[in-house]
């Protein structure tokens, strides 16, 4: 199809399509009028059933666990991928790195902030399912943290600080992890993902179960999965700015 | 006014499907794909929309307070997974596609056809 | 509906078209970003801030440093190619 | 509840994650031990899960939440023979793909074995979950492995397959997912019988209609039914043999029974009234896949590329069985997708062959250039997949042909011409390439697609050879072989009666009331069938010597031409076509059903 057919095409199939989701989205309850059965049984039970505060906490790692599961796995899998596509194709010639930032002030603030955002990321995992949070968020600044050390410092300390090897340990033993936990149960003669921990106090860093294990189950996958998506795609830039 | 964020969702899953087959390179194309996978992230959180209502999460507040639907969110949660994976997997793919074949614009990258 | 969420939503809708219409792909990695933490806004007065939190670390942090890796990465095999 | 009901998935997962953590520490053939226990465990679960489906289906509760009142608050997994039974085919094709590639990849790292096992866990999961938005996860992880899988190149093909295969399978799953934010924000459900239960009361009104329309598009996208097809065939002429094994054996026939799987708990109550008219759409849509994957896969001279069109065109069929909206043609695509697929992956297997001892899976580079013996395999499963009675698919398809009454009588006709076309164009290349028919010249096939770098043929040692053939031939035994498990239809036919009773099945799902048994019963293959299929054979045979020794020059060249134009390979083309069929197919439903 040429350019100039595709275009008109597009615009009347577009234009019926737009028309039909908006004869769906007709269909709704207006904005703030939901009132579905789901999340409303949900937010009246979860508190005496999971003793956890935050609901989307409880339905991520509990009740929808297993669609979490899925998530997990599609993440480790994009990021094992991902090094398997770039991997391929990139030259294995000996590298010779040039550090990208030069300034000694700029390096020495961002080596500063590195332990605040990583702080920043544990918290945000370690609460996650009291209040707004969790394993995905908190993974994934804990690794934003550690790649400011590439920022601010240098190439080769965030290689020496994260040697590939020892993240896919951790991203795949990660994900494993998941998956154990809900096989676990199914051992004890429960029902796959089903929690077989004390649910503790409402409100305490150990209420919830099994809940606290898959988060940060969840939180050291996505840390790594992040830290080797981030090591790759650098290493794609660096590699070209090899001298010669 | 009250099916406008409904109006928002559709809009920008064509929007998106606009970009994407306008585009002619296909870092643009795979970001055009990210906005059209946003228009998911907006239409289950307003439906999942209560009015009057708090976040469903009850620390410090009591039991029973009305809030908005936890399930809708923990969809999303999973959809922007998704859309960060699919988002770097594609483009690992662009760029072997670039060092391979030297073009990323759609109409010119060799193809198997036909 | 409050008019703060009229806002995002107006807000979010314009930060959509402008990422797909930019054609430049620096100015839209800039965009994109920006739009992601439009989308924050957005998710924060539809009172979801989990997905907020999640969508600022993905939005704001993850997503544009892989499409600013790709860039630089496209860029520098340009100038080498030359 | 069913211990091991979740096992299907959590095996290959937890498999793939342990492979990744420890894979790069262990010796190579670690990853195919692996791979290979676990889809051998997987298959027979899968086999175990089927026999136990009889009297109704396995619902199991994920973390033990069992609905309260009616209201789902965890994920099921709702297996049923369909299910179960796909689910054992992909562990088998699996299996044979592993002990295919045992030395098929001049190098594989534990990486590929990682990406099939969580692909493998993936197809369980959408064969087996019985919840809409667990189907959009399964959905998207197979998504995220077939890409990479896409690019795992066994030849220096381009990688465009792989980026068509992400952007449209990408917008196949928004569509799903926006289609399930409208029903999720009516019902307040994603339990599809819980779903259904809530939409029963009320009438097809505009969400229900664009709900449908949305998940059902989504659905077809995966199954490469036209127009949503253009992905797939660039997949796969790009993609490793033992991977396209896979695709074809078993994700495209997913992706056609999640129609079914999600048409019958949850639309099936607000569009009784409309069946006729749905009927219409959805047939035409299959006739229009059969005939176009056929014509195409005629067209073909990359062996993986005809493959791909002739997987379209099956799919067709299916789809036409799917919709013709009885619960014996609907077992008549269980059967015929079960059994075809089978044979595609053998068929695959065969062509992998083919590849890894010249190099090319040419058909006018390969002329005279195959090995007796997959010439056999070749050649029988190309007569399999024309339909000759009483090859495996044959019941299915008879099934489907026999179920078609009333105005739509002329089914078998076209369902015939359109398999005398995929048979005829496999016949064509086994004549061709292991007998050395015809000539090496066919300009009408066009240009040779994907030009591999020229290399020197690699000579395979014997045993690795062996263990290849094997594997085809063990595929092609089981799936020609269907036919001779006694009142297998029977039982397809059983299985479906209890899914399309939409009440029955939602209070099993969601009170745990065991279903009415009542043992249906198939009858045996009309005349007509038998005609239709002997016809089938007969004319692929003919059509296959015409091209080879009547030229195809007679051929109509310029609507040819441009058919094959069509399939550019540019997916800003291929999004355009998604769009506008989306759109048309939105435009009858409204038009049709209200």
């Amino acid at each position: 199809m040429s350019a100039r057919t595709r275009l008109p095409l597009f615009l009347v199939s577009a234009a019926g399509l737009a028309a039909l989701l908006g004869f769906g989205v007709a269909g709704l309850p207006a904005f703030g009028d939901y009132h579905g059965p789901y999340g409303l049984v949900l937010n009246h039970v979860v508190l005496a059933q999971r003793h956890t505060t935050n609901v989307v906490a409880a339905v991520v790692f509990d009740y929808r666990g297993f669609d979490t599961l899925g998530e997990e796995l599609m993440l480790f899998a994009a990021v094992a991928a991902t090094a398997l596509i770039l991997r391929e194709a990139r030259e294995e010639e000996a590298r010779q790195v040039v550090d990208s930032v030069q300034s000694e002030p700029v390096r020495a603030a961002g080596l500063a902030a590195v332990p605040v955002v990583i702080l920043l990321g544990l918290f945000v995992v370690a609460f996650g399912y009291l209040t707004p949070g969790g394993g995905f968020q908190g993974g994934t600044v804990v690794a934003l943290g550690l790649l400011l050390v590439y920022l601010a410092a240098e190439h080769r300390a965030y290689r020496r600080l994260t040697p590939t090897q020892v993240v896919d340990v951790f991203e795949g033993g990660g994900a494993a992890a998941f998956v154990a936990l809900a096989l676990g149960a199914l051992l004890g003669g429960l029902a796959f993902q089903q929690n077989f921990l004390p649910l503790g106090r409402i409100g305490a860093l150990t209420s919830g179960g099994s809940i606290p294990l898959l988060n940060w189950a969840t939180a050291i996958e996505v840390t790594a999965a992040f830290v080797l998506l981030f090591g790759e795609f650098l290493e794609e830039v660096m590699v070209e700015r090899r001298p010669g | 006014m009250s099916y406008l964020p409904y109006a928002l969702a559709v809009w920008l899953l064509v929007v998106g499907l606009y970009g994407v087959v306008t585009s002619r390179h296909l870092v643009h194309l795979v970001v055009c794909l990210t906005v059209a996978q946003s228009s998911t992230y907006v239409l289950l959180l307003a439906v999942g929309y209560r009015k009057h209502a708090t976040a469903p999460i009850f620390k410090g507040i009591p039991l029973g307070t009305k809030a908005t639907d936890p399930v809708v969110q923990a969809l999303t949660l999973t959809d922007v997974v998704v859309s960060v994976t699919v988002l770097a997997l594609l483009l690992a793919v662009a760029v072997q596609v670039y060092v391979r074949e030297g073009t990323l614009d759609p109409d010119e990258i060799p193809a198997v056809r036909g | 509906m409050i008019p703060l969420q009229v806002a995002a939503i107006v807000l979010v809708g314009a930060g959509g078209l402008a990422v797909v219409l930019a054609r430049d792909l620096l100015r839209q990695a800039l965009l994109n970003s920006f739009y992601g933490l439009q989308l924050v806004v957005l998710f924060l007065v539809f009172q979801a801030p989990d997905v907020a939190l999640a969508a600022l670390a993905v939005g704001g942090g993850a997503a544009p440093l892989v499409i600013l890796a790709t860039l630089a990465k496209l860029r520098a095999r340009e100038e080498r190619r030359r | 509840m069913d211990v091991l009901v979740p096992l299907p998935v959590a095996l290959p997962l937890l498999a793939a994650a342990v492979l990744a953590a420890v894979g790069t520490f262990l010796p190579a053939w670690f990853g195919d031990l692996v791979a290979a226990v676990v889809s051998v465990a997987v298959t027979a679960i899968g086999v175990v899960l089927l026999t136990r489906t009889g009297r109704h289906d396995l619902v199991y509760w994920f973390g033990g939440w069992r609905p309260s009142h009616g209201v789902a608050l965890g994920i099921a997994f709702d297996v049923d023979g369909a299910g179960a039974a796909l689910g054992a085919v992909a562990g088998l094709l699996m299996a044979a793909s592993v002990a295919f590639s045992w030395r098929y990849f001049d190098e594989t790292g534990p990486l590929f074995h990682v990406l099939l096992l969580v692909f493998l866990g993936a197809v369980e999961g959408f064969a087996l979950s019985g919840d809409l938005f667990n189907l959009f996860v399964f959905l998207e992880l197979m998504t995220v492995a077939a890409i990479a899988l896409t690019g795992y190149g066994d030849e220096p093909a381009p990688l465009q397959g792989a980026l068509n295969f992400g952007i449209v399978n990408g917008f196949g799953a928004f569509f799903l997912l926006f289609g399930i934010g409208l029903l999720y924000g009516r019902t307040g459900a994603l339990n599809l019988a819980q779903i259904g239960r809530s939409l029963a009361g009320g009438r097809a009104d505009g969400l229900v209609l664009v709900g449908f329309l949305l998940v059902t598009a989504g659905f077809l996208v995966k199954a490469g039914v036209v127009p949503f097809h253009f992905w797939l065939a660039d997949a796969y002429a790009v993609a490793p043999a033992p991977v396209c094994v896979l695709y074809s054996g078993v994700m495209s026939d997913l992706g056609l029974n999640a129609v079914a799987k999600v048409y019958w708990p949850v639309f099936s109550g607000p569009l009784a009234a409309h069946a006729t008219a749905l009927r219409a759409i959805l047939v035409t849509l299959g006739v229009v896949s059969a005939l176009l994957g056929g014509a195409m896969a005629f067209l073909q001279r990359d062996l993986k590329r005809m493959l791909a069109f002739v997987t379209i065109g099956q799919i067709g069929i299916g789809l036409v069985g799917i919709g013709l909206l009885t619960a014996r043609s609907l077992a008549g695509t269980t059967l015929y997708v079960v059994s075809d697929g089978l044979v595609r992956g053998s068929l695959l297997l065969v062509v992998g062959v083919l590849i890894r001892r010249i190099r090319s899976c040419d058909e006018l580079n390969a002329r005279g250039g195959g090995l007796p013996v997959s010439g056999v395999l070749f050649a029988v499963g190309g007569l399999a997949i024309a339909g000759l009675p009483p090859v495996g698919s044959f019941f299915g398809r008879a099934l489907i042909e026999d179920g078609a009454t009333g105005g739509y009588r002329w089914l078998p006709v076209v369902l015939t011409a359109a398999s005398i076309l995929s048979g005829g164009a496999l016949l064509r290349a086994a004549g061709r390439i292991y007998l050395g028919w015809g000539s090496d010249r066919e300009p009408v096939l066009g240009e040779e697609q994907a030009s591999p770098e020229q290399e020197e043929p690699a000579h395979p040692p014997r045993g690795s050879l062996v263990v290849m053939l094997a594997s085809a031939a063990a595929l092609l035994v089981v799936g020609v072989g269907m036919a001779a498990w006694p009142g297998l239809p029977g039982k397809a036919v059983t299985a479906a009666v209890r899914t399309i009773d939409r009440p029955a099945h939602a209070a099993e799902v969601l009170e745990g009331k065991p279903p009415p048994h009542e043992r249906a019963s198939a009858p045996a293959p009309s005349g007509t069938s038998i005609a239709a299929g002997l016809a089938s054979a007969a004319g692929a045979v003919g059509l296959a010597l015409l091209a080879l020794f009547g030229g195809l020059e007679a051929l109509a060249r310029r609507p040819v031409l441009r058919l094959k134009a069509l399939h550019s390979g540019i997916v800003t083309d291929y999004v355009t076509w998604l769009t506008a069929g989306i759109a048309a197919l939105g435009a009858a439903f409204v038009l049709a059903l209200r």
